[in-house]
């Protein structure tokens, strides 16, 4: 069972003085899916994120980890665990180099970053590994460029390399294809695609095309509960999602992106 | 022979802070004034004055000293405010082999503990303050006490000092309370000397929280309610700021004052007149007498050494028009007359810096610290 | 806000700290001389006092330059470092460097202290809070019997170094004081090139991130905050053999002003800045002593000139001028 | 051209610090007219909107709101001169209640909606009027963003990416919405990543690629730029 | 009569109300640097300097232009805070890209410069400013000796307070403020005119801090000095209150003046200290202050 299923949450619910943004949702994420999260505005999805990654705590639930309950732990810890999230907004250190902005997350296995006494050149061994993740995202040509001077797409890009630093078994995305041009966005849909090989990933998105094009699984929430869940094609037809979510005009659906 | 034939002279003092209108450039002046009427030019010696502000600071009181006699050549600091530094200096001036002569400085350790064979001090201390306040008063009636402390040092020492006074003469001491330095607000703890009901509220402070305790106490209708204060370390210059107004029926001790004789008044007028209208304190009185009788004694021991001078210094009387006749012990304390005044009220004022009337005199011999008693291992 | 200081500091930060790692070498060789022969020409004491606040800038700087975090209270550690050292070489008999030892690991403790909590914000507010904890110690400072209040501790005994080299000469306290200046300046270089550092700089960059990478933020920044004190802690430690005295002037606010204007007139988070700084203001002091209140008149005015017209300071500015040079 | 015209941009440039962003724009916008502004990311189409109200470093050129010419003006005049700016970043004030984010911008012309216009046509608003602006989710601030806006009576609206990370449903809500406003006779330029939600709407377009307009045609010249677009925006 | 820890209650009164006194000056100072630091972010260290200033104005229109209390009341703000229009205008203005921190020490060396001035002008020991002779006395509270003057300073702050926390949190104004507080751009963008609304608020806050300096004159020495120290311990009740919050600005103000006063009674030694061990307390509960917001 736990080792079916990567994450689990039971009851979980947030409140806001009285406001319920997250109803008692019990959400079960198969290893190795891609789960897509969907939902009208407000549905409650950040919110969600937000307490699978302990950036809220939870009012009520237990959220599990392959079958451990970590209900209780510090943000870091549970990234230490492997559960990485990315940001609705772009987040990369600007003012650091490509290289340098891989090496930070790697540099954390390395156990001595408390070493105030150590070279720089200690870091080294780190840039082979590096140099492979960025390779994998397509940004291998840019490693010594200064990270503000990448374009939006791209910084998303490094972004999802830094993150697969951390070997992350379970990916949380938070609209990774916002605010992205077309070419982006299919480049990251294709770099979700390929680098979801032996991880699991939990996205949300509300741009249809890529959700209808990767997904495994979706899941639909509105006013903080969930409303279906199931595989896409069973999904869309679903009349309660359609009204609530995709909308009546059929031809738009697939053109809301 | 008079080391690479000039005598070379630092007013160091603090020329722009707390103290600067006590010594400051006032200091500077005395100085100069000094060596005119001692008459360097005719007897045909080359005198200097270099100054410096140590902006109450030890560390750079310091370092100018060390600088001083290292590099520029100066054979003897004066005045020097603000006890800190004072102790700094002194200890220096007895590592180079200089002289120092103190008169801006109030902690009787210069001629107790820290007391040395290059260091005179000379116009006032706190243990002179307290004793000539504490039992002048104690006799002329104010039995009962209640201090008002500032929390440190200085303020303990002060408040120690006269405690003891007052009980040796017969007083007794109701109460006291510590008062955070520098303060603001002093009601609440008037408030609490208050309602001691003590005849006198002695004032262990100095500076702007004397003059703030003062301003508030009248506020506070207690020098109305009959109870009287007494300034433990009170200067001219703070009862000029004050007003009379405000600071009548004020009681202290000084040791200088412009009015006492005629001399006095002529020396006094003529300073003001070089010290755009300010009249001296007694530490710029001081620092006056100090260096005139410095230079007879540069000038009778025919060097600027600085133990020698300080042992002729301590050899020959002092005499002075502002401060009389007088003597320095060898603990190289200072001896001269202290007086014990009132502020006047305003309607007994004839004019600007006509403040005191003198209420006692303590005569040379009893105003300060029995030489016995300063712990100075010089005197044996 | 924080994020902004970084990026302020960081781009005056980067010249120094990336590539032209021999333009630096060769600046601290010659440092390294310069500092060695200079008391052949200077006044020893003087250099004694640059070295020290050089010291206790470079310390300051590495909170600023590294953490991002401006430090208004860092006099605390000077001043509170200063009086033990005082006290236990004069009280308690201590040798020199036990006594430097001493201090130094107090102000480190201190730090400790203080850093839980002003780290917990940033920006101003870090400013602030820094500011307020200061001003505590220094209210205990003008308390505490130990302290002597306002007459400091005086006299304070030089001692012999292992109980071997007599201090009082003033070369073998010169020798002191540069060995203990040069290893301090070493050690900050290293922390700022070291996986740490690399750290703090991920976290003034973008600290949501960094937490995300799973890196508990705090604790770096605690680090580095103690870090700062106890070496700022050195020098005070040191400063107060030199002197021979310690004095709340080393625990007041305008001490820990002071610091900041040394640094902020060198060049922030640049590496030789607070030195440069330290080295001007210092002398500055020296030689405007007479002037009295004008002092402080100047050095306010330096910093507004500083902080309108040239905020790269000294150094800073001499980067950019090479970069511009090499651009070219 | 017959139709008056509300907005006309000549030979525009702008920078960013150092960056030289816009390189000569030109383009006019009539009123009553929907107008779109494609591109790329990194284009410039946020550049240029924030260059017609000033809002970026250095910029030349003339630009011309009701004959005003606007280069020469600070921000606040400009806009007081009818324009109703939503940004792409929403800018929606976290300490200020919705409501409060709602009825912050002054009045600069009559003709604007009533609060209960607006509460129908984003129910999601009014549920949550009192929560403070920052706690709103991406998409209830995007909608706030807009309808902030069409309180103040402002005629030219510059709206940038709107639909952006919105549910599809409140995309479709968005369009109808532009709709009426075009139905009161609003002039509106609309910045849109999403040519799709644009196509329908727009009378007219422009395309920009790196800092200038490349194409510009008519709605009904649409089906043969279709390959055009392509090449541009990958449609 | 009745004890507290062995303070007679009559007393006790006495001193609850000498705090409150203090208190009003707290209050005062951190409002303005409150106002101030909610829409320029920047911690207004010149504000000592200018409370100093307020006094000054007063002590000098009285004596070189026979001007009383009562007029410098109204005066002295107005320059003060016209002089705060002009530094604003040609120094602050040009920070506000930058980090907040440079104003800071932009701030800071502006107030060594002024009060620098000041020493070299009128030496460091203070001069006399009367209390205005409508004030003088006072009344007999029967626990206490109450002065009118006093009495006054609570009643005036706290209405000052009052106004213009109403202006901030309950107007339309106040709402521009505090969305220019986040985002002064967009709020331009919608047709406000944002720097002069800066220009002017810079001149409020200096404005208020020299209507504080005047109520002080009477009451303290007036002297270069008298703001250098105090502004130190009003950071530390803004920071207890929570930085840019006008409300807590105003209530940690009269608080702490209290508990201050409190302590001067039971434990005299730690009342310089008391409200920087609250500002510890408070700091390691809750880090945004009491009434903050972290953000
Ligand atoms: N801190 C908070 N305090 C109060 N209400 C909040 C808070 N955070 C979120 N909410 C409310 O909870 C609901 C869910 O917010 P959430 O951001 O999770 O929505 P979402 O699904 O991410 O929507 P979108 O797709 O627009 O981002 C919203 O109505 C929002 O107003
Ligand atoms: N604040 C800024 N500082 C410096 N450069 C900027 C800034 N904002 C945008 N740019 C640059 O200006 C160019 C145009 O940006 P702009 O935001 O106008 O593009 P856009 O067409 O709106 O694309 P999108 O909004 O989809 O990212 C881009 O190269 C961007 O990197
Ligand atoms: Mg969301
Ligand atoms: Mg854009």
């Amino acid at each position: 069972m736990s080792d079916e299923y990567i994450l689990e949450t039971r009851g979980l619910t947030k409140e806001f003085k009285g406001f319920v943004a997250v109803n008692n949702v019990d959400l079960k994420v198969r290893r190795g899916d891609i789960h897509a999260l969907i939902g009208p505005n407000g549905a409650g999805k950040t919110t969600f994120f937000n307490l699978l990654t302990k950036f809220l705590p939870p009012t009520r639930g237990t959220i599990s980890y392959r079958g451990v309950d970590i209900t209780k732990e510090k943000p870091a810890q549970t990234a230490r665990r492997g559960i990485v999230r990315s940001f609705q907004i772009s987040a990369v250190f600007p003012h650091m180099t490509v290289l340098e902005n891989v090496r930070t997350a790697l540099q954390r296995n390395l156990g001595t970053s408390f070493h105030f006494w150590k070279p720089q050149s200690s870091l080294h061994s780190l840039h082979e590994r590096a140099r492979q993740l960025l390779a994998e995202v397509g940004l291998r040509e840019f490693e010594d460029e200064l990270t503000v001077n990448l374009p939006y797409g791209r910084k998303r890009a490094l972004e999802l390399a830094t993150t697969l630093a951390l070997e992350p078994e379970l990916l949380l995305l938070d609209e990774p294809t916002q605010g992205m041009g077309h070419e982006d966005v299919s480049r990251v849909t294709q770099l979700i695609k390929k680098v979801s090989e032996g991880r699991t990933v939990l996205m949300v998105e509300h741009n249809m095309n890529v959700v209808s094009s990767i997904a495994d699984r979706i899941t639909v929430l509105q006013r903080g509960g969930v409303i279906a869940d199931g595989p896409y094609a069973e999904v869309s037809r679903n009349p309660l999602v359609i009204e609530a979510y995709m909308g009546t005009e059929a031809g738009e659906l697939q053109g809301a992106h | 022979q008079i080391s690479d034939g000039v005598i070379k002279i630092g007013i160091m003092n603090d020329m722009s802070g707390l103290y600067a209108d006590i010594a400051g450039p006032g200091s500077v002046t005395a100085a100069r004034m000094a060596v005119e009427d001692f008459g360097a030019a005719r007897k045909n010696m080359k005198v200097e004055i270099v100054s410096a502000d140590h902006q109450n600071k030890p560390d750079v009181g310091s370092t100018i000293a060390r600088t001083w006699y290292d590099v520029d050549k100066v054979d003897a600091i004066f005045d020097v405010p603000t006890s800190s530094v004072a102790l700094a200096v002194n200890q220096i001036t007895k590592e180079k082999g200089k002289a120092f002569i103190n008169s801006g400085a109030a902690t009787s350790d210069l001629t107790g503990k820290a007391c040395s064979p290059n260091t005179v001090h000379w116009t006032y201390d706190t243990w002179m303050l307290a004793n000539g306040t504490g039992s002048a008063i104690v006799k002329t009636g104010g039995d009962s006490w209640f201090f008002l402390t500032a929390d440190y040092a200085f303020g303990h020492a002060l408040e120690r000092d006269t405690e003891a006074v007052v009980t040796k003469s017969g007083g007794k001491v109701l109460g006291k309370v510590r008062h955070p330095f520098p303060g603001q607000d002093f009601s609440s703890f008037l408030l609490q000397a208050q309602s001691s009901k003590a005849k006198i509220i002695g004032l262990a402070n100095a500076g702007g929280d004397t003059i703030n305790s003062i301003k508030q106490a009248a506020e506070f209708g207690i020098t109305k309610g009959g109870q009287n204060l007494a300034g433990l370390l009170v200067f001219i210059t703070d009862v000029h700021s004050l007003g009379l107004n405000t600071a009548q029926g004020l009681i202290f001790t000084e040791t200088f004052y412009w009015d006492l004789n005629e001399q006095t008044r002529a020396w006094s007028r003529r300073f003001a007149a070089a010290n755009n209208g300010k009249y001296p304190t007694m530490v710029q009185a001081g620092v006056y007498s100090s260096v005139l009788h410095y230079l007879k004694a540069v000038e009778a021991a025919k060097t600027d050494d600085g133990p020698k001078v300080i042992a002729q210094m301590k050899a020959m009387p002092t005499d002075d028009p502002l401060f009389g006749k007088g003597s320095i012990r060898a603990d190289g304390r200072k001896i001269h007359p202290a007086y014990l005044v009132e502020v006047k009220k305003p309607a007994e004022s004839k004019g600007p810096y006509d403040y005191y009337k003198i209420r006692a005199t303590i005569p040379a011999d009893q105003a300060f610290r029995p030489l016995n008693q300063g712990e100075c291992p010089l005197v044996k | 806000m924080n994020h902004a200081a970084a990026s302020t500091a960081a781009t005056t930060a980067t010249p120094a700290a990336g590539g032209t790692m021999n333009a630096q070498r060769t600046a601290f060789a010659v440092m390294a001389v310069v500092f060695a022969l200079a008391p052949l020409v200077v006044y020893p004491v003087f250099m004694m006092k640059v070295m020290c606040f050089a010291l206790f800038a470079c310390a300051f700087n590495l909170l600023i330059g590294q953490g991002g975090l401006l430090s208004f209270g860092h006099a605390m550690f000077l001043g509170s470092a200063g009086y033990i050292s005082a006290h236990s070489a004069k009280v308690w008999g201590l040798t020199p460097e036990l006594a430097i030892l001493a201090g130094t690991a107090t102000a480190g403790v201190l730090g400790v202290f203080a850093g839980l909590l002003a780290i917990r914000r940033q920006g101003i507010y870090f400013a602030m809070i820094t500011l307020a904890l200061a001003q505590m110690v220094f209210f205990f400072c003008l308390q505490a019997k130990f302290t002597g209040g306002e007459d400091g501790i005086q006299s304070v005994p030089r001692g012999r170094l292992f109980g071997l080299v007599d201090l009082s000469s003033p070369w073998a306290m010169y020798a002191v004081v540069y060995v203990v200046f040069i290893a301090g300046f070493l050690l900050i270089w290293r922390t700022v090139e070291s996986p740490f550092g690399q750290v703090l700089k991920a976290i003034r960059e973008n600290e949501p991130r960094a937490i995300s990478l799973g890196y508990d933020t705090d604790r770096y920044k605690l680090l580095a905050f103690v870090l700062s004190a106890t070496l700022a802690g050195l020098a005070g430690a040191t400063k107060a053999l030199v002197f021979q005295l310690a004095s709340l002037t080393d625990v007041h606010w305008s001490m820990s002003g002071e610091v900041v204007l040394m640094t902020l007139l060198g060049g922030l988070g640049t590496l030789f800045g607070p030195v440069v700084g330290a080295a001007v203001i210092v002398t500055m002091q020296n030689y405007l002593a007479q002037l009295g209140a004008w002092v402080t008149v100047v050095q306010g005015a330096i910093f507004v000139v500083c902080v309108l017209a040239f905020r790269k300071g000294i150094v800073g500015e001499l980067i950019a001028w090479r970069d511009r040079r090499k651009a070219k | 051209m017959s139709a008056t015209e509300l907005l006309r941009i000549e030979n525009l440039h702008a920078w960013y610090g150092e960056s030289h962003v816009l390189h000569g724009v030109d383009m006019t916008v009539n009123e009553g007219e929907v107008v779109s502004l494609l591109g790329r990311n990194g284009a410039g189409r946020t550049t240029t909107l924030r260059a017609i109200l000033g809002l970026t470093g250095k910029r030349t050129g003339t630009i011309r709101i009701n004959g005003v010419d606007a280069v020469a003006l600070p921000p606040h005049r400009i806009a007081q001169l009818g324009i109703g700016y939503c940004p792409e970043e929403r800018g929606i004030f976290a300490s200020l209640s919705a409501e409060e984010n709602l009825l912050l911008p002054p009045v600069i012309g009559s003709g604007g909606l009533g609060l209960a216009e607006i509460y129908e046509m984003f129910p999601n608003l009014k549920e949550r009027a009192g929560s403070p602006g920052g706690r709103l989710s991406g998409g209830e601030q995007q909608m706030l963003a807009v309808a902030r806006i069409l309180r103040t009576g402002a005629r030219l609206l510059l709206l940038d990416e709107i639909s952006e990370g919105l549910a599809p449903v409140i995309v479709q809500k968005l369009a109808e919405t532009i709709r009426t406003l075009k139905a009161k006779g609003y002039t509106i330029v609309l910045v849109e990543q999403n040519f799709r939600f644009a196509a329908p709407l727009a009378d007219r377009f422009y395309v920009m690629e790196h800092g200038r307009i490349v194409e510009k045609f008519d709605a009904s010249e649409l089906p043969s730029k279709t390959a055009m677009l392509n090449e541009f925006l990958g449609v | 009569m009745t004890e507290i820890f062995g303070v007679p209650t009559q007393a006790l009164f006495g001193q609850l109300l000498i705090g409150l006194i203090n208190g009003s000056f707290y209050a005062l100072l951190s409002l303005g640097l409150a106002v101030i630091f909610g829409l320029l972010n920047i911690i207004n260290f010149t504000h000592g300097a200018q409370y100093m200033l307020g006094a000054f104005t007063a002590y000098l229109l009285l004596n070189k232009a026979g001007i009383g209390y009562w007029w410098a009341l109204l005066i002295a703000p107005v320059v003060v805070g016209a002089t705060g229009v002009v530094i604003e205008r040609l120094m602050l203005s040009k920070l506000y890209k930058l980090d907040h921190l440079y104003g800071l020490l932009l701030t800071f060396g502006l107030a060594l410069i002024i009060q620098g001035l000041f020493r070299n002008e009128y030496g460091s020991s203070g001069q006399p400013y009367a209390i205005p002779p409508q004030l003088v006395g006072g009344q007999n509270l029967g626990f206490m000796f109450l002065p009118n003057y006093r009495a006054w300073i609570i009643v005036a702050s706290a209405l000052v307070c009052l106004g213009t926390w109403f202006v901030i949190e309950r107007t339309r104004l106040g709402a521009y403020l505090r969305a220019a507080t986040e985002n002064p751009q967009l709020v331009q963008a919608f047709g406000i005119n944002v720097p002069r609304m800066i220009t002017l608020t810079y001149g409020f806050g200096a404005a208020l801090a020299a209507l504080a300096g005047v109520m002080a004159a009477p009451v303290y020495q007036v002297s270069p000095q008298m703001g250098a120290d105090l502004i130190i311990v009003v950071f530390a009740v803004v920071v207890i209150g929570g930085m840019g919050s006008i409300l807590g600005a105003i209530v940690t103000g009269f608080g702490l003046g209290i508990i201050e006063g409190l302590t001067k009674v039971f434990y005299p030694e730690a009342s310089s200290t008391v409200i920087f061990i609250i500002m510890a307390i408070v700091l390691l509960i809750k880090p945004a202050g009491l009434f903050g917001t972290q953000k």
